[in-house]
């Protein structure tokens, strides 16, 4: 399956992208994803991020379905 | 006018404002989040906030309706920017409408906190010696 | 513009938002108390406000002051209508600018309850039925 | 000496007028002037005030000076 992945504020830059396509197993979870990502990208910071499915929270352990959205959030400062 | 946006353009109270009005309110809070011109002392050139938009919409909706239940306040719309903000410019605006200014009160100081851990929105710090920052990343 | 004063036009908020704005305030509360159409569920058809205007204004500049001391805000403004209000007019606007929010909502909420206390401005309900009455007063 | 009372809100309807001169022995406080203000209008209604010469707050022992302003201040009921 495909699902698509979106980089937001430091994690865009240092990927230089703000989203991404992956191809994934049936089932994998975001645990999978992020395995994936540092196997890829050795760089990445993917510590203390939040996760989303489909703009709605999720932990680590959510598994994931075809065409899903995954956020990848890092820590937020708005307002 | 939309309760719950996320915008580029700048933010302006007085249509948040007639949102929120209503003949059985005492009270009306507005709150603004306003770019200065330093962070923890260290000076600041301009501010630029990215966001998940989509998300970040749904969540400020959804604090909305929390805040309502929670607190027992009447309306509430919230409006943040998004891209470059120059200091002074508004970045987040809250307005409260509510029977009694207590709920008001309670409501916005726990919808500014809410505000800052839920939300799907990043401020980047471009200070003035021409360095940037996305603040509680490194 | 005045930063306290007792006035029988209707209030703006506008001004009194730029009055307490500064580069180095991260918050802007602006507080409206208004006429509302009820009061303990009687209903109401308009209210009326009488001040003592000399003492009224030299109270809200006091109270101000206290504010600044006592929260460590930056700059607060007070107005405070009088006369005939019908409802959804504002009686009270408060403005405060500061670096952070929390001393802004701590000291806004502040002022109302020493408002109610101290400052010389008295309100007659004039009551749906025709009736009226000072409140607080028999 | 001569003195100016002023009244508001209930009080002043009660009384009808808004203000008055009240004519007094040296060193009255602001106590003298409401018994004798109870002795004039015996039906005005004088508990539950708060008591302001010249604009500032005072207790009941203040005592008065030529051409002071005395303000009879029932609960107030601002904001």
């Amino acid at each position: 399956m495909i699902i698509t992945i979106r980089f937001f504020a430091g994690l865009r830059e240092a990927l230089n992208q703000s989203s991404l396509s992956l191809e994934l197993a049936e089932n994998a979870t975001v645990g999978t994803v992020l395995q994936r990502l540092a196997e890829l990208y050795p760089n990445l910071p993917l510590t203390g991020l939040a996760y989303a499915i489909n703009r709605q929270y999720v932990t680590l352990e959510a598994t994931l379905k075809p065409n899903d959205e995954l956020a990848l959030i890092p820590p937020v400062s708005g307002g | 006018m939309q309760a719950f946006l996320v915008t580029e353009t700048v933010l302006q109270a007085e249509p948040l404002r007639a949102l929120v009005a209503d003949a059985g309110h005492g009270a009306i809070v507005l709150f603004e989040g306003v770019a200065r011109n330093n962070f923890g002392g260290r000076a600041t050139a301009f501010l630029e906030y990215e966001a998940y938009p989509e998300m970040a919409e749904q969540q400020l909706a959804l604090l909305g309706q929390q805040a309502q239940a929670q607190f027992g306040i009447g309306k509430v719309a919230i409006h943040h920017r998004i891209g470059v903000l120059q200091i002074g410019e508004t970045a987040v605006l809250i307005a409260i409408g509510s029977a009694h200014r207590g709920a008001a009160f309670a409501a916005v100081a726990w919808l500014m906190d809410q505000i800052k851990l839920v939300v799907p929105i990043w401020k980047c710090e471009h200070w003035a010696d021409g360095s940037q920052e996305w603040v509680g990343q490194r």
